[in-house]
């Protein structure tokens, strides 16, 4: 089986059997290194006034806090499953805070970072994960849309939604809209995946296509999803395609500033490739002792996302122990209220399965609707008796 | 009135329906220049604009897909599926995420997209363009799937299937297409979801719907040579079923025969039996028979007259039932 | 005789599948090093080899269309479709392609794949993972569908799946995956299509399969206590159905309750009742019910217990056919 | 709306949105000028002896006389519809003369010259599209299974089967197995055909995906299809892409005698887009005229495979009048025959829509088969009396 190169300077992978495709491997986009080290990149680069430098940093930690929360509940019977985006922060920041108010985001399952940039309330996950709804919120004033647990599915919707924004006119400017849809690297294996990069190419829709390449699909690496990634299919589809370093927010933050302002003013769709690892097993079902080891977990470890920002952040002086000290704090609350409105949230009544199925219900489905509360209720009557 | 065949029926009522909604749009494959295989949206696109009618890349389940997202958006497509063989590839977005997102959404998020499907066989077409697969779509809580069976119906039914806020699938019998007959363009007989009592009777009740509505009419009208007095019933709804009338009719018949091209198996037919046989348990003089296509995939053209139900099929159950 | 689980079954039944046959082949998403989601080709690759237990692209209609290829090339496949609701994206391969190529052959070309499908509810899920989509493959002429309800017939049958020449989907309830029941390993008591008297009574005959014939063998239990005599059938094979022995309970017994997870407009349930009223017409002493998950999707999880058909909703149901 | 390039020298289209692909468009490989020239290319060439040369035109006139009669036929209302290989004789020619015996082929549904390659009987095609059968054959025997009409569903057939291959340990050497699977420009808009490209790239299948790029999708141009031409995205997927003229027959013989030999020694899976037209409508039931003027049919006439073709075996004095007249008399011959035998083509039985659905028929069926074969009786003693 062919193996997908990794862009991994230090440890790279046996040459891939590639031999079609140019043989230059780019680099992928990286703005700071592991180590901390900010780098210049003739195309892309990042102009933040220090608090906004600093916004980032509280950002990072405060997902990967609450993210750490899911967990937790889930360990706890709290959630029936948390999927972990834990190693991601990066991706998901960067991307995040490059939307725009006036944009709109498909999220796959594991986009509570992007939630957070959004200044959405992110309950929403975890009532969905919890059981007591389907994830259901306001998605048009949200202008985020709905978790989707079918892979790939959402990226049409993204285009379709795309494509309306483009017949509204609203692109064009700097005020223009643009839609970005999240997926992961296993969804570009799906056959929606690939129409969506049809549709929005032939139809030149305002969105970009943003894969977090986790590097696996719950258990299966990316050699077998694909056997050049996913960045490099763009091309194919008539759109550019970017590699990044999805571990480095100020990279994901300048791709995808790029990206999204090439949708909004008019210039059609494009792709970004956000190089990263999940740190967590693929959720809190999963086992990930059986397909990954120690090792690779630590050479990812060495590439975390937060400490590379905070050192630089350090090193500029941008930002002090007191200031971190008061993120964790923020943090330390921020997880306390979502414990408590976790545990708070009301089970479901009966009648919720019924009433948002239909705008107009059917007579047979309001029929059943009674049959149900009506054994709903002789229950009760009998334990109450 | 004017005497037009369906396909101008349904023309006029999407012309209708672009006219007096900015968000209305038609997409799916042919649908513009050419103006569809069947010509249902002829001359659409030249009148409305590439903007309004779409032609969409050989894609079902991008259709369907992107349908959601432009009603996520505000608009209110009508997709046509060019084929009733070539929905399958659109299966999930329409099961998964067409019928659920809605109830997903706690009901915050309606999406009205119509899905027009030329279903069921009798024209001598190649594989995998004679399905009846409206079964698999009624199974599908979500979804609300009706079919017509004359030009009016055509004309109204389709106009009140894309004012819907709930999607719906528009199932069309091809073989009906080129049918003619009048339409009363001024008012809408009857609801989207009411079935409609096609013939009245006493002897027994015909039940059928779409393409067979006209076989089951037939039968009656050789029946009554005989003496026997059918009723025939058009379901027009399938999902939801219109049960009260129907239930009315067996009560004063006593006996009922559903009709339909689909499968036997889980077809439409096995539902309303299953369902007036425990409504009208002690009305009924004979079991709920079928009338149906075999259990298999539909036949090449040259047996589909063998396959289809057919005046003789439709009487011999009637006979039948009238044994009991 | 061994005592397991129903997925150590399973495991032990593809192992035997793999031992005997070497065109047998195993491929899903995560069946190889994960050992699926569920473990039930735990340790197949590692014994086996990467070249039969195959990890595959994240592609449902990849995996039933390949298996196709494979197929055609002599291989006889068995896919793992992760989870019931993301069977979808492979629909037009199976309706259209691997229930319809040994027909559209005329008899030349068999299709001996088997897809597996965990389904069903009761296990706390998120959405599209509780879905009960039998009833969209029992209407497909050409496929043959079964499931199983115990770690026996998960052993026997899966290994009759795999050597049928016909493809068959295989069922898999997983709320019952970690039961342990005895396993007979040396003879299969039962064939694929045959369904199985799980209990026998007098007063109503409980007809249900894969994951609620435990509901319904505890509402005969329950029933028991109040003198109640329930006869109690696990179909085993969905089409198939196996007619004889059900339309002989019914006649012994005069009143059929359908016991099902999936949605019961057009469910099993409905051909079930259909048939039955048709066939026992004299015989029945009530109208064949149906106790059945409500016509909407499969709700949040903390609603599932109020969808779910139960032991009280059963006996209710009971009671109401007593009534008759 | 955007448009795509197609290779036309003389009349090349609007600049299309393409930026991010490579500017140099690479031109269609040519070894046969639609004058009838003789052209040399760098990487492929062709080494006929003067029999196989005439055998070459032979192919082509016979499949376009028979295929002339499957319209004939249609109009005359023997067969219920016949799509037309009109023009794109060469694509299927060059192609079918370049498979070996070992390979097996995947076709679409207008694939009547690779079948006649095969050196099978094409009656098969008749039997279909008159309705006595559906398109059945020995397909094992024959390595060139049935006629697909689910656009690109025998794409993934095909991936299978040539994994299959692979696992059967029949590639490696000149003499190993290789598969194609014919597809048309708007197959490939498709998720399956997307999925394909995954599979036999993923498992370096021995796979040659050969789309006749006709330039229609029924009514459809490629623009709508996609936003770059099909050939392009092979790099995306890691195989290789070949853009050919397909109205050359001898350009289309070398591309594809290369890819197959890549496949059959086990270097993986490649795609063909072959560019040509359709001269005639989508089928017989399509009315072209709606969507494509008289104007783009003569440019498309001026490019005539055969004519080409005949021109320079003329010039190179390889065939003579004598040769031409003797083709013409075979495939008057041919033609013949073929009528008479659709004719003779029996009406299938009743019980045919029964017999072969399962290998082994459940009662209920049978029972089914039984009423129907009944019911025939009773009408035809009905009728008899
Ligand atoms: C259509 C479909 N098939 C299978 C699944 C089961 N499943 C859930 S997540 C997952 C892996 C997804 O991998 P990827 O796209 O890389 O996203 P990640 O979870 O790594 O973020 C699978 C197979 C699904 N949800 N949907
Ligand atoms: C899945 C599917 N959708 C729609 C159709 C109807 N249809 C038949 S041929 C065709 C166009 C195919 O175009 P292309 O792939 O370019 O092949 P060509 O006919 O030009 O050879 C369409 C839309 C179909 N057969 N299958
Ligand atoms: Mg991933
Ligand atoms: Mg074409």
């Amino acid at each position: 089986m062919g193996s997908v190169d990794r862009p991994r300077p230090a440890k790279k992978t046996a040459k891939s059997r590639r031999k079609s495709t140019s043989a230059n491997e780019p680099e992928f986009v990286q703005l700071l290194t592991p180590e901390g080290q900010r780098r210049s990149h003739p195309d892309y680069d990042v102009n933040f006034t220090d608090e906004e430098y600093r916004g980032l940093y509280r950002d990072l930690v405060i997902t990967r806090e609450l993210d750490a929360q899911g967990t937790a509940l889930q360990r706890q019977g709290q959630l029936g499953l948390w999927p972990s985006l834990l190693g991601q922060e990066a991706a998901q920041i960067g991307s995040g805070r490059a939307i725009k108010p006036q944009d709109t985001v498909f999220p796959a399952y594991r986009e509570l970072g992007v939630q957070w940039c959004r200044g959405l309330d992110i309950i929403s996950a975890f009532s969905l994960f919890r059981g007591v709804d389907l994830g259901g919120r306001d998605v048009a004033a949200d202008r985020f849309q709905m978790y989707e647990i079918v892979i790939a599915s959402q990226t049409l919707h993204a285009a379709g939604y795309a494509m309306g924004v483009a017949k509204d006119g609203a692109v064009g400017g700097d005020d223009g809209e643009a839609v970005i849809v999240y997926h992961g690297d296993g969804a570009t294996a799906e056959g929606d995946f690939n129409e969506a990069l049809i549709w929005a190419g032939v139809f030149n829709a305002p969105l970009v296509f943003f894969c977090q390449n986790n590097q696996y699909a719950i258990s299966e690496p990316n050699a077998r999803q694909f056997r050049v990634p996913p960045y490099k299919r763009a091309g194919g589809f008539g759109m550019p395609g970017t590699l990044v370093d999805g571990n480095d927010v100020l990279a994901t933050y300048a791709v995808t500033e790029v990206a999204l302002t090439r949708a909004r003013t008019g210039e059609g769709p494009s792709l970004i490739e956000a190089f990263t690892y999940r740190m967590q097993p693929h959720t809190t079902s999963d086992d990930a002792t059986r397909y990954r080891d120690e090792a690779e977990l630590d050479y990812w470890r060495a590439k975390d996302p937060i400490l590379r920002y905070r050192t630089w952040l350090e090193a500029e002086t941008l930002a002090d122990a007191d200031y971190f000290a008061a993120i964790d704090a923020e943090a330390a609350a921020e997880v306390r209220e979502l414990r408590q409105r976790v545990m708070d949230l009301p089970d479901p009544d009966v009648t919720e399965m019924f009433d948002a199925v239909y705008a107009d219900p059917p007579a047979p489905l309001l029929a059943e609707r009674a049959e149900a509360v009506a054994f709903r209720d002789s229950l009760d009557e009998g334990s109450e008796s | 009135m004017a005497t037009m065949t369906m396909i101008k029926a349904l023309n006029a009522g999407l012309r209708r329906i672009l006219d007096e909604d900015d968000k209305a749009l038609i997409m799916g494959e042919d649908v513009g220049r050419l103006g569809g295989v069947f010509r249902v949206t002829d001359a659409l696109q030249k009148d409305f604009g590439v903007e309004r009618v779409i032609d969409t890349p050989l894609s079902e389940s991008g259709i369907i897909g992107t349908a959601i997202g432009l009603a996520l958006r505000g608009y209110r497509p009508i997709c046509e599926i060019q084929f009733d063989g070539f929905v399958y590839p659109a299966f999930d977005q329409l099961v998964s995420q067409l019928a659920k997102i809605p109830n997903r959404s706690g009901g915050r998020v309606r999406l009205p997209v119509v899905v027009r499907i030329p279903y069921g066989g009798g024209i001598g077409a190649i594989e995998h363009h004679s399905e009846s697969p409206e079964a698999y779509f009624a199974h599908t809580a979500g979804l609300k799937v009706v079919t017509c069976s004359d030009p009016s119906d055509a004309y109204w039914m389709i106009q009140q299937a894309a004012a819907s806020e709930d999607p719906v699938i528009f199932f069309e019998p091809k073989r009906r297409y080129h049918a003619k007959a009048e339409v009363d363009m001024t008012e809408a007989p009857l609801g989207l979801y009411d079935s409609r009592i096609a013939r009245t009777g006493t002897t027994a009740t015909l039940i059928s719907y779409g393409p067979t509505v006209d076989v089951a009419l037939n039968a009656a009208e050789a029946a009554a040579e005989e003496g026997l007095d059918l009723e025939v019933v058009d379901l027009r709804s399938l999902a939801p079923i219109d049960w009260e009338p129907l239930e009315a009719s067996l009560r004063k018949t006593g006996r009922a025969i559903v009709v339909h091209e689909a499968q036997g198996t889980l077809g439409m037919g096995s539902e309303l039996a299953a369902r007036l046989s425990e409504r009208c348990f002690y009305s009924l003089e004979a079991p709920v028979l079928r009338v149906t296509g075999y259990d298999v995939p539909y036949p090449a053209s040259r047996l589909e007259e063998d396959y289809l139900p057919n005046l003789d099929r439709v009487l011999d159950a009637v006979d039948r039932s009238l044994e009991y």
